[in-house]
């Protein structure tokens, strides 16, 4: 392995849920281009950190963070927490996929070509192209490519999963944050989704919050246990 | 009779309903009679002249009021009773800081009919006017219409009120109204307008100068009796004709 | 035991087949009273021609026009109204006021129609007339302005309603993929509760045109068919109101018992409509 | 950003609707306020009268609210004693007795009834009793009795809807428990699931008791009049607050009548008002007090 | 232990929700006075089973059940769906306890007197007699005997659950139903329970579902597992 690359520098993070802290005093690195996993009993807060690096917890009733989160896009650290840092510009770049699935109320074509709609695309030549790109990345291509103007929520669980993980990635995020992805989902499922990470890694960053202890020595190359407020990197 | 003739009355109602030109008189009497004997109730409903000869007539209430004498049909049908207790003039009226204080009979037709549609036009303000009307069951309106407005057009422009009562109040409010009251209603709240230089007060109405007068009657189905006679008798007894003069009529001989 | 639980069922279905009858015998007994009517040649003009007992006719269109007039311009007022508010709720949702705006439209059902119609006499009448110096200030206008105030409780708590209803997950799916507010509402919340949004106008329109206070006292009852919303007019309900007096012989009151089914339709329709919507799951 | 001026402006517009609705509501109820305290004092209720002599009706009261209010009571009283019982039992027939079909068909007749204007029940109960008038009793008049049977059809649809509903969403288990220890239906309902449900049932009882209260079109077709004292008997007429209000805007006599009319209207604002907080209050404190394990 | 004694004989049972078969050709006998256990995975008809004994289905909507249940109340087996069978006389010699302990909404008292209330019992002193003694036997007496006039949505769910064991015992049922009657409780008020089970066990039958195997292994005497719509023992 060559030198590390850090991807993401998190300075002095706290979070609060209606001033309650869940998090103090956060200061980790994350690598460029891995797998990093965060583990914990349940209710330590990893799903309000995943929150904290694209400030989901901004639409949360009660949730403050303060502290600095400066990631690399490419450009330089950058503090995303900075008054002028556009939320759109950084969701585009930090994908983020939940442990229930959820696609939208639409068809499958829809569902994936939303984020473009969302940031402006009109071209319908670009984005069938990039739709077919992203559903064939996350191999579920050969699966809906005869039903894509079914409604979403017909697709299996596993399907719905890679789904959403296959429209986090049409915006090409340079980072991926998944909440227990493979929770509610059956063995074959779960399997194909970790053989996806493993796939993605070389384009993104994805941090993955899991309770299979199992799934993290499969797949994850750094992990980082969440216990009282802190992390601890083993 | 006196009020001492209620006394000895047992609880019972009395009903009373129609014409709203009444009512003053109605609410004063009954206030007197029931501070006498607690036993006895009251009740006065308007409605209007119609309603009052049709409710009477129905047997739905004791004393049916109305603004005009009932037509003949009307006593034949139900039998009426009818008791003449004051004399009443319909004044034309408008807001007191309307400056257009006097018409010809002409020129009312006109605003009535929408022909003349501003004040200016009259001398006043540069607004429209805003023309206040009772419904078809009004005594007092059909005695302006045959006798004011030679039975004109009123236009369908016009706002509707319910009563006399209704049609002061909004006259006072609205500044570029006109309506008509009974002249016992007017205070200094509406100023009556002079129509063909007559101006309406008591006075002409009593003289017979100005026109648009009519009685005030009391109707029973068939003869009064019982309460409803006493009620009447009341009216016409001189402690009665005192509350007539009191709220601005002029009380029969 | 048995006996009684018998005796009981009886009661209660005797009770509720009771309570059903009073629904089907309000439009019965209006059928039948205005059965003359109905049966006579002049019905079609009753939905057609002008009011005017002097010249004999004695058509409802105007107060037909009337009460759709106001009940639309009242609606046009107070849905954009409604809808702000209820996205202020359920979207914008600042902690405090959010809330205080909740509990104030919930007790803004309980305040009696005939105190709006009392302040919209003696408050907006007057402002009316002198902003926009025309006519007495008694006008659709008028009147609509007070039952837009009406409606909207209705409106508001049955739109965030059925914005809360929107399952969190497709706002997180939005939040996360970088939408707005506004997307948000245009893309996710909007087609799937529109249902909602429809029966909440549906309903506040059958309150609009079912309320007689406030038409009855401020907006003038004049006969003629209103032409702008500063003319005054007379809706079906301030219309039984100022008839209900007339000789119980007349043909205007029988014309009452076809406002009151005109009435009875209108609002009975709108109640189907409304609940055909809510059945289906949003 | 073009993205963040739209948000800006779906807040500013939020903000403008709610500040539109909150000083317009403010504006109805400061109006009242303002204009009205003056003229709340037990003068306006008892005029003259010493208030213990006209609670005593020892002595009547002219020109004062009391005999509006003693009629509003009244009205509200009969009008649940009709009401209360006939929704309660129909309620629980469409909860616990009526077949999918007939619940529908029925629930779907009461959510009509809820839905006509009141002016029209109002025409119905005044058409009932001309009716009566002609073909039964001379004796059968617009009065206080006519009045509160057409209002409890008002009302009847939220009592009937209220009791189904609360009644509905007790969730099975404790359907269960009582006839688990051998209680029939009867018992069931009246000793688990009425009390069960009691505070959703009371809470609709209380709003519709604030609708009988507030209405007006359907009492002036059915017997309120202008003067009446205070009422007698079920078979006369009566005078009711909101009616009252009604009558003085349109028709006030002078500056005293008119604050009357300031002074009643504010004292009904301020009854809907406490029976909305009344009800509110039932709901919460019983969803709070007793903890809710089911 | 001597020679096994039979309390329920089941024969040919079948039970429907809406028509669809939810336990099919049910045959088995289960003993007197042991507790029999009953586990399966969720949702398949464990609940259902309980409500074929008392016929509790009955009141609920859309629910059948045809076939035999015999029980012998110490005359002979007899058929409880029998036409002629007295619905309430069953329930109180059936006794059943839910999940989620189900008090009434009254006093702790009043809860305890109300089967006896429903029975007919009028006299007051044989009542409070009988009310105390239950909650005696339910070890509840010492915690709740100054309490008797609260309402028992105050007492703490353990102590609920008890009350609702206590209430199905005052009449003194032969058999007892449980389902899952200790599932949403502590560990103390567990071990509790599973003690009053244990004692009660020498005066009725009981008959206990249940999702937790260590708990079976602990106090259950005979194990039946539901599958497929069929019982199987092992
Ligand atoms: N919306 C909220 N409001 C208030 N507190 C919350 C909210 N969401 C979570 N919490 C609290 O914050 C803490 C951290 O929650 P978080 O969801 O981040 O935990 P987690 O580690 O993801 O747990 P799990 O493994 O169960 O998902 C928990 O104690 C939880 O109770
Ligand atoms: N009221 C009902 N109406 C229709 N179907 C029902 C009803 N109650 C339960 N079912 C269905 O009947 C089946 C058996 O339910 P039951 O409650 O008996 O299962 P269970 O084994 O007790 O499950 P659990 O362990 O979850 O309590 C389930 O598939 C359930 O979906
Ligand atoms: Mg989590
Ligand atoms: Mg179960
Ligand atoms: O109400 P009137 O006196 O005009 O009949």
């Amino acid at each position: 392995m060559g030198k590390k690359q850090i991807k993401i520098h998190i300075k002095d993070l706290w979070f609060y849920y209606h001033g309650r802290s869940i998090l103090e005093n956060i200061n980790i690195e994350i690598e460029k281009n891995v797998i990093t996993s965060i583990v914990g009993p349940s209710g330590q807060g990893k799903s309000s950190f995943l929150m904290t690096l694209n400030r989901l917890w901004e639409s949360v009733d009660g949730a403050t963070a303060t502290g600095t989160v400066e990631i690399d896009f490419g450009n330089g650290f950058q503090d995303i927490y900075h008054k002028k840092y556009s939320l759109s510009l950084l969701r585009r770049q930090v994908g983020m996929v939940f442990q229930v699935p959820n696609p939208l109320p639409m068809t499958i074509y829809k569902n994936i070509a939303f984020p473009l709609k969302l940031m402006g695309e009109k071209d319908q030549d670009q984005i069938s192209a990039k739709v077919e790109e992203a559903l064939k990345r996350s191999f579920l291509w050969e699966e809906v490519k005869d039903r894509l103007c079914q409604d979403a929520r017909t697709l299996s669980g596993g399907q719905q999963q890679r789904l959403c993980i296959a429209r986090a990635m049409v915006l090409e995020p340079q980072v991926l944050l998944l909440d227990e992805p493979t929770s509610s989902l059956d063995e074959t499922s779960v399997r194909v989704i970790e053989q996806l990470l493993l796939e993605l890694k070389s384009r993104c960053t994805i941090i993955l919050v899991s309770h299979y202890m199992d799934q993290v020595k499969r797949i994850a190359d750094n992990k980082l246990v969440l216990s009282d407020r802190q992390f601890k990197q083993q | 009779a006196a009020l001492d003739d209620f006394k000895s009355e047992e609880k019972q109602v009395l009903r009373i309903s129609g014409g709203t030109a009444h009512i003053p008189v109605m609410k004063e009497a009954a206030k007197r009679i029931m501070t006498i004997n607690p036993d006895l109730q009251i009740t006065i409903a308007g409605g209007g002249s119609g309603a009052g000869i049709k409710q009477v007539g129905e047997g739905l209430v004791d004393i049916g009021n109305s603004g005009r004498r009932a037509s003949d049909a009307e006593i034949e049908k139900y039998g009426l009773g009818m008791v003449k207790w004051a004399v009443d003039g319909v004044a034309t009226v408008v807001n007191p800081k309307n400056p257009v204080k006097a018409l010809s009979g002409k020129q009312l037709q006109d605003i009535f009919s929408g022909k003349i549609a501003t004040w200016k036009a009259l001398g006043g303000d540069d607004r429209p006017i805003n023309i206040y009307t009772r419904d078809k069951s009004s005594g007092t309106r059909s005695v302006f219409w045959k006798k004011a407005l030679n039975k004109g057009d009123i236009s369908d422009k016009a706002n509707f009120v319910t009563s006399n009562g209704a049609m002061k109040s909004a006259v006072t409010n609205d500044p570029y109204a006109i309506g008509y009251v009974s002249v016992g209603y007017i205070d200094k709240t509406v100023a009556p307008v002079t129509l063909d230089g007559v101006k309406p007060t008591l006075d002409t109405v009593k003289s017979g100068e100005y026109k648009v007068a009519r009685g005030l009657y009391s109707n029973t189905k068939g003869e009064p009796s019982g309460l409803a006679e006493k009620f009447m008798e009341y009216l016409l007894s001189s402690e009665g004709r005192k509350i007539v003069v009191e709220k601005g009529f002029i009380p029969v001989n | 035991m048995r006996c009684k639980d018998t005796i009981a069922g009886f009661v209660f279905s005797g009770a509720s087949v009771f309570s059903a009858a009073v629904t089907l015998a309000v439009l019965g007994f209006m059928i039948v009273l205005s059965l003359p009517v109905l049966k006579s040649a002049v019905f079609f003009d009753v939905l057609t021609a002008p009011w005017s007992p002097d010249h004999g006719q004695f058509g409802i269109l105007p107060m037909i026009v009337g009460t759709l007039y106001i009940s639309l311009v009242s609606l046009l007022i107070s849905f954009p109204l409604s809808l702000g508010c209820s996205i202020f709720i359920e979207l914008v949702r600042p902690d405090g006021p959010g809330r205080l705006l909740k509990k104030i439209v919930q007790l803004m059902t309980a305040i009696p129609t005939v105190v709006y119609g009392f302040v919209g006499v003696f408050l907006l009448v007057p402002i009316i007339r002198e902003w926009f110096v025309y006519g007495s200030g008694m006008c659709i206008l008028s009147a609509s302005l007070m039952l837009a105030l009406l409606i909207a409780p209705t409106m508001i708590l049955l739109f965030s309603q059925s914005f809360a209803r929107v399952p969190q997950s497709y706002l997180n799916a939005v939040d996360a993929l970088g939408g707005n507010m506004v997307q948000k509402l245009w893309y996710v919340i909007l087609p799937n509760a529109w249902r909602g949004i429809l029966t909440g106008i549906i309903l506040a329109f059958g309150r609009a045109m079912g309320d007689t206070l406030i038409a009855l006292m401020i907006s003038g009852n004049c006969v003629a068919l209103p032409s702008s919303v500063l003319d005054s007019a007379r809706t079906l309900t301030a219309h039984i109101a100022l008839i209900i007096a007339a000789d119980f012989d007349s043909i205007e009151f029988k014309i009452l018992f076809i406002c009151g089914i005109t009435l009875y339709l209108m609002t009975s329709c709108g109640i189907i409509l409304a609940r055909s919507l809510d059945r289906k799951p949003g | 950003m073009a993205n963040n001026c739209w948000d800006k402006m779906l807040k500013i517009f939020s903000w403008i609707c709610t500040f539109l609705l909150v000083t317009a509501v403010f504006m109805v109820i400061g109006f009242l306020v303002v204009k009205g305290y003056k003229a709340v004092s037990l003068e306006l209720i008892f005029a003259d009268t010493r208030p213990f002599d006209a609670l005593l009706l020892k002595r009547q009261v002219f020109g004062g609210l009391f005999p509006a209010m003693a009629g509003t009571v009244s009205l509200v009283v009969l009008s649940m004693g009709f009401a209360l019982p006939l929704g309660l039992a129909s309620g629980i027939f469409l909860a616990e007795y009526a077949p999918f079909r007939v619940k529908w068909f029925f629930s779907l007749l009461f959510d009509i009834l809820a839905g006509i204007p009141s002016i029209v029940v109002g025409l119905f109960g005044f058409s009932i009793t001309i009716f009566l008038h002609h073909f039964f009793s001379e004796q059968i008049f617009p009065c206080l009795l006519i009045a509160s049977l057409s209002l409890s059809f008002l009302v009847l649809p939220y009592i009937i809807r209220t009791t189904q509903m609360s009644l509905e969403s007790l969730p099975l288990q404790v359907r269960l428990t009582a006839p688990c220890l051998g209680a029939t239906k009867l018992e069931n309902i009246f000793l688990v699931l009425l009390p069960s449900s009691m505070s959703g049932i009371i809470s609709g009882i209380v709003l519709a008791i604030g609708r009988c209260a507030e209405d007006t079109a359907v009492i002036m077709l059915t017997g309120a009049v202008a003067t009446a004292g205070v009422p007698k008997s079920i078979f006369s007429s009566f005078e009711a607050l909101p009616f009252y209000i009604y009558y003085m805007a349109s028709e006030y006599a002078d500056h005293s009548e008119l604050m009357q009319g300031y002074g009643a209207a504010l004292i009904l604002l301020i009854i809907s008002a406490g029976l909305f907080g009344v009800s509110y209050g039932i709901k919460n404190r019983f969803a709070t007090k007793i903890p809710n394990r089911f």
